[in-house]
């Protein structure tokens, strides 16, 4: 029963918060820039129109254009469903750990970028190309944000990362920790294709990574993959969140302490979109080839952060 | 009665064939002398390992199992090689590479020299094997430059007459260094009874006595009749008439010069070092030996990597087989002695192959020369094409031919009787002759098919390459038994059991 | 005591004569007139005879008779005559441009004599000074000097004839050590040298000739094509 | 000859049944750990003909087994009504050549043999890379293949035979730990050796140069064997070596080879991102998972030094078994390459594209292939890179000192590889098989055969099976750490009784290849059961890409293979020093091009840098030295002049 509860939260995060925080992080960014921007619900809008509208599907598209939206969703909820959120259950820990999330995503962009190739048009396979190029990139500084903390923790599973990370109170001000999670800050940026990396919102030719391989999904398909990638972000936001500032979080089970840990977490949430929006909107989008520059500081965070546990 | 035979033979052959004149007669009396020369040695081999060493006229002549072996290979050699040569010839003849002046008396001419000479050029190899005489083995190899001078220069072109000039000029110098080893050998023997006799030179009665022998002299000695035999056999710095002698010889005679003449230096070169390595101990002839044949192996390494004519090729890597044989008779030892023997005998089989697919590449295509032919061997003579690989591929050392078993070997006794250092060159040095080996011939029989195909199937010149060809690939899996034992028998004659 | 069982006598004779040879030698590495050159390859040969017919009186070695007898024959005469009927058929007297001029030719065989003598120390102070010994010892220097002057000569000559003139010289050289040192070899092997030296003569002319027919020349140095 | 039918069936049914027969006696072993030990009788009478088939043999055994049977089947179709056809008797018998003396290199018991079959091994497949010998190029490749080979045997040579000497013993059963109790600096000569001579083999950079040269030229199905198993034998010698003949050896060793490992990884990926040619991708990633066996075997070995048993198991198995799936994959995706290559005529990815409609099936196993290769779960990549990291994790705690870092930089940089090696196969894939055809071949091409599909859906299934059975597969791999290590550490690798690994006791890090691969099923089969519900007879049409407002997506429109890696050419610009050439003829103005010729070429640094300067020089030397043979009579006689007055003084002063 206890468990049951436990991942039907888990769930409802993934799945019904997931659009909220892009809905929010749109909203605030709006906001920053004195627009009016969208409301916060917009993405849910968004979702229930897509899954209504009929599709177009490329001529040129093999079966694997078809698979990819499914790929790609199923990957990130089974990523999502290792990650602990509001306590340190995690629903599928047996499953594998932060290793199985990384891989499992990566799956998902192994076919989301074979999809964009799919399409014959020259815009799939830009954005297969950098994205692929970038993801790439992006790789190492993660693992050894990865491994900062799965060290600390003696273990790669993310329950007991968490777990450990509970244990210690003031365990976050260690330097190791500090320059740990600013790499991975970075890493999430790239991940999820925020300025100064991408541009979520762009649709310029010149300028698309992300968005340039979905250009020939429609309908549904679109939709999954709009989502998946909503789970994504959710699922990287709270990785970083609950690796490095667990507080709140449960270890045991109580109705009260999972009451708290759902606002705390949805409170920390807020308080990561914020930091992103504000990166967001105080920077520019780099151009391509600068991007590189951006994931070496971060693979040298991660380095130093190793380095540091060596130190201290 | 069996060694007086086998002296007698071909040199009544030869005689036999300048009487005849006629090139059917000659042709017979030719590759009948030889098969009977077979017949013999391998009568004298089956006698040798079943009773030891056999002698004649008080021990005038003598024949163990290191001579039964040589003697063996070399008369193998010569009658394949006879039989190759009367098909090889009449091509010649017929392209008129021999000449056509004159309406074809200066090919007759030719014809006859070759069918004169060779026979005396295997007599005078014979008798080293059989001499046991020091000073008469030494005149017959003597005896064999002067036969195998005009085989040199059999084509009568600038380039045969300088390539036989390099070779007179050059063993001449060499073998008086070697008579002087031999003089300082009869001197060193002059504490013993006996010496004033002919048996004071003779082989057996030195061996037995041989911790006797005056070690200073013998030191000498020996260093004049490494220097003498080692020109002989082709050891740098003494090597360098090789490639130009065996790129100009006709190709039978070439194949010949480059195993069984290359056979008989060297099994001179052991006889000395025997002696000495009693008298003086085997480090100072081991280590002079293992000198030498580093110096070849290392010097046949570039030219081998550069190197432009088919033919020349195939005379570095006789010089660098006859380093590779040096240096395991230096090595010593059951194990280098054995190593030695061995890969003599598969050097041999292999080496005469490739003389005699070289002679049909370049009977065909008229060149020695890579350039020209350009590749594509293979598709123009199947069979020579493909032997030729394959041989080549034996001759460095590729398994499951049966050089690699004797290389192999010879490292091992290398680095088991710690020669470190001479191990790892004769590595590195193998590796670089394999490359260029490998580099040039590859590219000469491998390609696509560059004219037409040659003239179908020539039973003279297909047969013994064909015999060869499975010989080599036989003995590599599966020595016969008796071959084994005397080349184990030599070994032990080699190593002074 | 006569004379001629007086072994000392012998020696000094022996040593006197084997000193000329070496002379002669040096000579021959220093002039360059091809019948001259014959010549005292001649008189070398017939010196050697006479060392050897000495040695076989002083030392009771009847077989060394037959050597002497042979040198007498093939080396003092037969290869003379042979020569010269050569050169007189190919029409060339001179050697034109040795690799090194004559004073230098001169100090480098000096040198070599001294190589000589260092070799044959070795022997020397192997065994006390006694009467063969101490004839081995002088001769065998001499020997090994003749040795490599002949092959000195050999180096440094253009002319094919010339260096077949000088193989024969160097190879007085070796019967010098061969009369002296052991009073000959056994007689079956010095027939079977001669008999081989002869051959050499042989052989060694008729290339000489073609190589004259060939080139128009007898200079071995032009002689460069086969290469590599 | 004659009969070519005949000689294919004779030929490959031999191959099968060998294969076959290989598969039973290693699984044999593995299963009982026993080890099998048999003497041939020798012909060449002075050394013995052994074979010994203990667990590690078996291992390797296994694979060439596997391999034995998918590629025999396969080339039974790919031979037919191909050029090759004509001399399918010959290719036989160097194939079976080739996997006789596989067999038997896997199972060699003493030295002599061993290098003997090794050599063979090198032949057989010298010959079956030349095969096609009228191209330059494949003479080419196949010289350079067996002249680095041999020189990498010639290593071998004197390392084995200074062992034995020190062993007194030809036998491998008396060189166990031997190394233990040598000298250590002839221990560190005899491993440098040893991983020179094997590393040419394996293809470690920078003895890497013939592997991108040989295995694309040779027929598709033997580059399969050569990808997948012979480059293994460089790599069982290494475990042969490592685990067997030596004890704990110095810690640099496992530097050393972990270091190699992270380089030959990195740089293998990176230079086939930059290749269009499909099997000369394939082949240098051949180079970049090497590498990853590396530092599973590097890891190995520090562990042991620093007396981790367990550790040490775990990075072995780690190493081992992306041996055995490395072998599996990489021979999938090389019979992909073929049957492309076969049904299109073309190597080269700029001129295929679409192919996923004309060959739907060899389209799904090169997807299966390039999924596991890339590392992606739930199939077999996956479980041994995943393996890996956790060795790497676990290798952080074992010491103090800074070499510990080692482990995860060392693991960082495997992320980077496997995320490039990821791009590099979207990029294979996708601009193979999928969109639009980019000439008429590709257009026209023809699905493989039976036999040939039968010989790649193998391959795969073995994937799939080795990724989601791996909790039950690691019970193989006791035998062989035990014999090596003297830990079984399958207990506490397999958890969830085999539907899970675990990185070891104590350590949290768990995987359930089975459980991921259900999860995405459902996951899968969810969202697409309730869309087509739901979505019932709602339209669905198909229509044409966007084309920018052109006149319709041609092939010319698409993302071709250069422009897909270009922006990797432009940040690693350091390591391909890449060159172009933009040539544009304009015929009314300057802003309209008629035509515009683009090239772009990178440096093959290795080749330009260290061997083509090496040779060179070598050449140039060998070219000052033929000097030495002027033709002058005069210089050969002083020579032997020079000799005879220096050995003389020589033996005189002595």
């Amino acid at each position: 029963m206890r468990e049951a509860t436990a991942v039907l939260i888990h769930l409802f995060l993934l799945l019904v918060v997931s659009p909220l925080v892009t809905g929010f992080m749109r909203w605030a960014k709006a906001r920053l820039q004195t627009r009016q921007g969208p409301g916060i619900l917009q993405p849910y809008w968004d979702l229930f129109k897509l899954f209504q509208k009929g599709m177009v599907i490329p001529e040129t598209a093999s079966w694997l254009f078809r698979a990819t939206p499914y790929v790609v969703f199923a990957t990130a909820v089974a990523a999502g469903l290792m990650v602990p959120m509001v306590s340190t259950f995690v629903p599928l820990s047996m499953a594998g750990g932060i290793l199985a999330v990384v891989y499992l995503l990566g799956l998902g962009r192994f076919f989301l970028a074979l999809g964009g190739l799919d399409t014959g048009s020259s815009f799939g396979g830009l954005g297969s190309s950098r994205e692929m190029t970038i993801s790439a990139l992006a790789e190492p500084a993660m693992m050894l944000a990865a491994f900062t903390v799965a060290i600390g923790a003696n273990s790669t599973n993310l329950s007991e990362v968490a777990r450990a990370a509970v244990g210690e109170t003031w365990r976050f001000l260690a330097p190791s920790q500090v320059l740990a999670s600013a790499a991975m800050f970075v890493v999430l940026l790239a991940e999820t294709g925020r300025i100064p990396v991408d541009n979520p919102a762009t649709h310029l030719e010149l300028t698309m990574i992300h968005e340039a391989m979905l250009l020939e999904y429609s309908g549904p398909y679109l939709a999954l993959i709009e989502w998946g990638a909503w789970v994504k972000q959710l699922l990287l936001m709270t990785l970083l969140i609950n690796s490095f500032f667990p507080y709140g979080m449960q270890t045991g089970w109580s109705w009260a302490g999972t009451a708290t840990g759902l606002a705390l977490v949805l409170l920390k949430l807020t308080a990561l979109s914020c930091c992103i929006v504000l990166v967001e909107t105080t920077n520019a989008k780099m151009r391509l080839f600068r991007v590189p520059e951006l994931l070496a500081a971060s693979f040298t965070l991660g380095a130093l952060a190793l380095a540091s546990t060596f130190l201290f | 009665m069996i060694l007086i035979l086998l002296l007698l033979v071909p040199l009544a052959a030869g005689l036999a064939s300048y009487a005849a004149g006629r090139r059917r007669a000659m042709e017979a009396i030719h590759l009948t002398g030889f098969a009977v020369v077979f017949v013999l040695a391998f009568l004298l081999s089956g006698r040798v390992l079943a009773g030891g060493p056999v002698t004649i006229y008080d021990s005038f002549l003598y024949a163990d199992a290191l001579s039964a072996l040589v003697i063996l290979l070399t008369a193998a050699v010569s009658l394949l090689c006879s039989v190759y040569a009367i098909g090889f010839l009449r091509v010649e003849e017929q392209d008129g590479a021999l000449g056509v002046e004159d309406g074809g008396a200066g090919a007759r001419t030719k014809l006859r020299l070759y069918y004169t000479l060779t026979p005396l050029f295997v007599f005078s190899m014979l008798l080293i094997g059989l001499a046991n005489n020091l000073g008469v083995m030494w005149a017959a190899m003597e005896a064999t430059t002067l036969a195998s001078v005009f085989l040199v220069a059999l084509y009568g072109k600038g380039t045969s007459l300088e390539a036989a000039w390099k070779y007179a000029i050059i063993g001449g110098v060499g073998l008086s260094m070697a008579l002087f080893g031999t003089v300082l050998v009869y001197y060193s023997g002059r504490a013993l009874g006996g010496s004033d006799t002919l048996a004071g030179l003779n082989w057996s009665y030195l061996a037995i006595h041989a911790s006797r022998l005056d070690p200073k002299t013998m030191r000498l000695a020996f260093i004049l009749a490494l220097l003498g035999y080692g020109t002989k056999a082709g050891l740098a710095p003494m090597h360098t008439w090789k490639p130009d002698a065996y790129g100009e010889a006709p190709v039978p005679a070439a194949a010949i010069l480059s195993t069984a003449t290359l056979n008989c230096a060297l099994y001179a070169l052991v006889r000395f070092y025997i002696l000495t390595s009693r008298s003086v101990g085997p480090e100072l002839p081991g280590g002079l030996l293992i000198l030498l044949g580093m110096l070849s192996m290392g010097i046949s390494v570039p030219f081998v990597l550069i190197q432009k004519n088919y033919r020349r090729l195939l005379a570095y890597h006789t010089i660098d087989h006859a380093g590779i044989m040096a240096t395991a008779a230096g090595i010593g030892g059951k194990l280098g002695a054995l190593a030695l023997m061995l890969h003599m005998t598969f050097h041999t089989v292999a080496k005469a192959l490739l003389f005699l697919c070289a002679g049909n590449v370049s009977q065909h295509f008229r060149t020695d020369l890579f350039r020209r032919i350009g590749g594509g061997v293979i598709r123009v003579m199947p069979l020579t094409g493909t032997v030729f690989l394959m041989a080549i591929l034996a001759i460095i050392g590729m398994p499951p031919f049966s050089l690699f078993q004797s290389e192999f070997l010879i490292v091992q006794a290398g680095i088991s009787s710690g020669h470190y250092l001479a191990s790892v060159l004769f590595v590195v040095f193998g590796t670089g002759v394999f490359a260029g080996a490998l580099l040039h011939v590859g590219g000469l029989v491998l390609g696509p098919r560059t004219g037409a195909p040659a003239a179908d199937w020539r039973p003279w010149q297909g047969a013994p390459v064909l015999l060869l060809a499975v010989t080599l690939v036989v003995i590599g899996l599966w020595l016969p038994g008796p071959l084994f034992e005397l080349i184990r028998a030599a070994a032990r004659v080699v190593a002074g059991e | 005591m006569p004379l001629i069982q007086d072994p000392e006598f012998g020696n000094r004779i022996v040593t006197l004569m084997a000193a000329m040879v070496l002379v002669l030698q040096i000579l021959m590495a220093a002039q360059r007139w091809l019948v001259t050159n014959i010549r005292i390859f001649g008189i070398q040969s017939f010196l050697l005879a006479m060392i050897a017919g000495t040695i076989a009186v002083f030392n009771n070695a009847p077989h060394l008779f037959a050597a002497a007898f042979l040198t007498l024959a093939v080396k003092a005469l037969l290869v003379p005559v042979l020569l010269e009927k050569l050169v007189a058929k190919i029409e060339i007297q001179q050697e034109i441009a040795p690799y090194v001029n004559v004073p230098l030719s001169v100090v480098i065989c000096g040198g070599l004599t001294l190589v000589g003598y260092i070799v044959a120390e070795s022997f020397y102070a192997y065994e006390p000074n006694t009467g063969a010994a101490g004839l081995g010892h002088n001769t065998l220097a001499v020997a090994v000097s003749l040795f490599l002057i002949g092959f000195f000569v050999m180096i440094n000559r253009r002319k094919a004839l010339t260096q077949v003139l000088a193989l024969l010289s160097l190879e007085n050289g070796l019967f010098l050590a061969a009369v002296s040192l052991t009073y000959g070899m056994p007689l079956i092997v010095e027939l079977g040298v001669f008999f081989d030296v002869l051959v050499a003569v042989l052989v060694l002319g008729i290339l000489v000739y073609h190589i004259r027919e060939t080139f128009e020349s007898m200079d071995v140095s032009k002689m460069r094509r086969l290469r590599g | 000859m004659r009969r070519p039918a005949l000689a294919g069936r004779i030929a490959f049914g031999a191959g099968l049944a060998g294969g076959g027969m290989s598969l039973a006696s290693c699984i044999g072993v593995l299963a009982g750990g026993s080890t099998v030990v048999l003497t041939l009788p020798s012909g060449v009478r002075l050394f013995a003909w052994g074979v010994r088939l203990d667990p590690l043999s078996a291992l390797f055994g296994l694979a060439l087994g596997v391999l034995a049977v998918a590629v025999s089947i396969y080339s039974w179709g790919y031979t037919r009504d191909s050029e090759i056809q004509s001399r399918v008797g010959l290719l036989g018998f160097f194939y079976n050549l080739l996997l006789l003396s596989l067999t038997l290199v896997f199972t060699a018991s003493n030295v002599f043999f061993f290098l003997l079959v090794w050599e063979v091994m090198s032949l057989s497949a010298y010959c079956l890379v030349s095969f096609e010998h009228e191209k330059q190029e494949t003479r080419k490749a196949g010289t350079m293949f067996l002249i680095m080979s041999h020189g990498g045997t010639g290593a071998l040579l004197i390392a084995f035979l200074l062992l034995s000497t020190a062993a007194g013993s030809m036998n491998f059963a008396d060189f166990h730990l031997l190394m233990e109790r040598l000298p250590a600096d002839q221990t560190s000569i005899i491993l440098l050796l040893f991983l020179l001579g094997f590393g040419v083999k394996a293809g470690v950079i920078p003895l890497h140069l013939w592997l991108p040269a040989a295995h694309p030229v040779a027929p598709s199905n033997i580059s399969a064997l050569m990808s997948g198993i012979v480059i293994k034998a460089g790599i069982y010698g290494l475990a042969r070596v490592l685990f067997d003949f030596s004890g704990a050896p110095a810690l640099w060793v496992g530097m050393l080879v972990l270091g190699a490992g992270v380089v030959c990884g990195l740089m293998g990926v990176l230079y086939a991102l930059m290749e269009h040619d499909l099997k000369r991708l394939l082949a240098y990633h051949s180079i970049e998972n090497i590498g990853i066996i590396l530092i599973g075997f590097g890891a190995a070995l520090m562990f042991r030094s620093l007396g981790r048993a367990n550790l040490a198991a775990l990075a072995l198995i780690a190493g081992l078994y992306h041996t055995l799936n490395h072998a599996i994959f990489k021979s999938l995706l090389f019979l992909g390459a073929g049957s492309v290559l076969k049904g299109a005529g073309t190597r080269n990815m700029e001129e295929l594209g679409g192919l996923i409609r004309r060959m739907p099936a060899t389209a799904l196993y090169f997807l299966t292939g390039a999924t596991a290769i890339s590392g992606l779960p739930p199939l077999n990549g996956f479980i041994s890179e995943w393996l890996t990291y956790q060795a790497l994790l676990a290798g952080f705690g074992t010491t103090q000192s800074l070499t510990r870092l080692m482990f995860p930089l060392a693991g960082a940089m495997l992320a980077l590889t496997a995320a490039l090696a990821a791009a590099c196969f979207v990029k294979a894939f996708g601009i193979t098989f999928l969109a639009l055809p980019r000439s008429e071949a590709a257009a026209t091409a023809k699905e493989g055969n039976w036999f040939m599909k039968t010989g790649m859906a193998l391959p795969a299934l073995v994937c799939l099976g080795l990724g989601i059975g791996a909790g039950w597969f690691v019970r193989v791999f006791d035998p062989i750490t035990e014999q090596a290590l003297g830990v079984k550490v399958s207990v506490q690798l397999a958890a969830g009784s085999g539907l899970a690994l675990s990185a070891g006791a104590g350590r949290g890090g768990m995987v359930s290849p089975s459980g991921l691969a259900a999860m995405l099923v459902i996951l899968c089969a969810l969202p697409a059961v309730l869309l087509a519900v739901l979505r019932r007879g709602a339209p669905c049409r198909v229509g044409p890409s966007w084309d920018c407002g052109l006149p319709g997506l041609t092939a010319e429109n698409e993302y071709t293979a250069t422009a897909f890696s270009k922006p990797l050419r432009m940040i690693f610009a350091t390591l391909y020093r890449p060159r172009r050439e933009i040539q544009a003829e304009y015929e009314v103005s300057p802003y309209y091009p008629k035509a515009i010729r683009f090239e772009s070429e990178i440096e093959q640094s290795f080749e330009k840098r260290l061997y083509g300067p090496l040779k060179e020089r070598v050449l140039a030397a060998a070219g000052r030295v033929r000097a030495v043979q002027a033709g002058s009579i005069h210089a050969y006689l002083a020579y032997i002049f020079v000799a005879l007055i220096l050995l003389l003084l020589f033996g005189a002063r002595a």
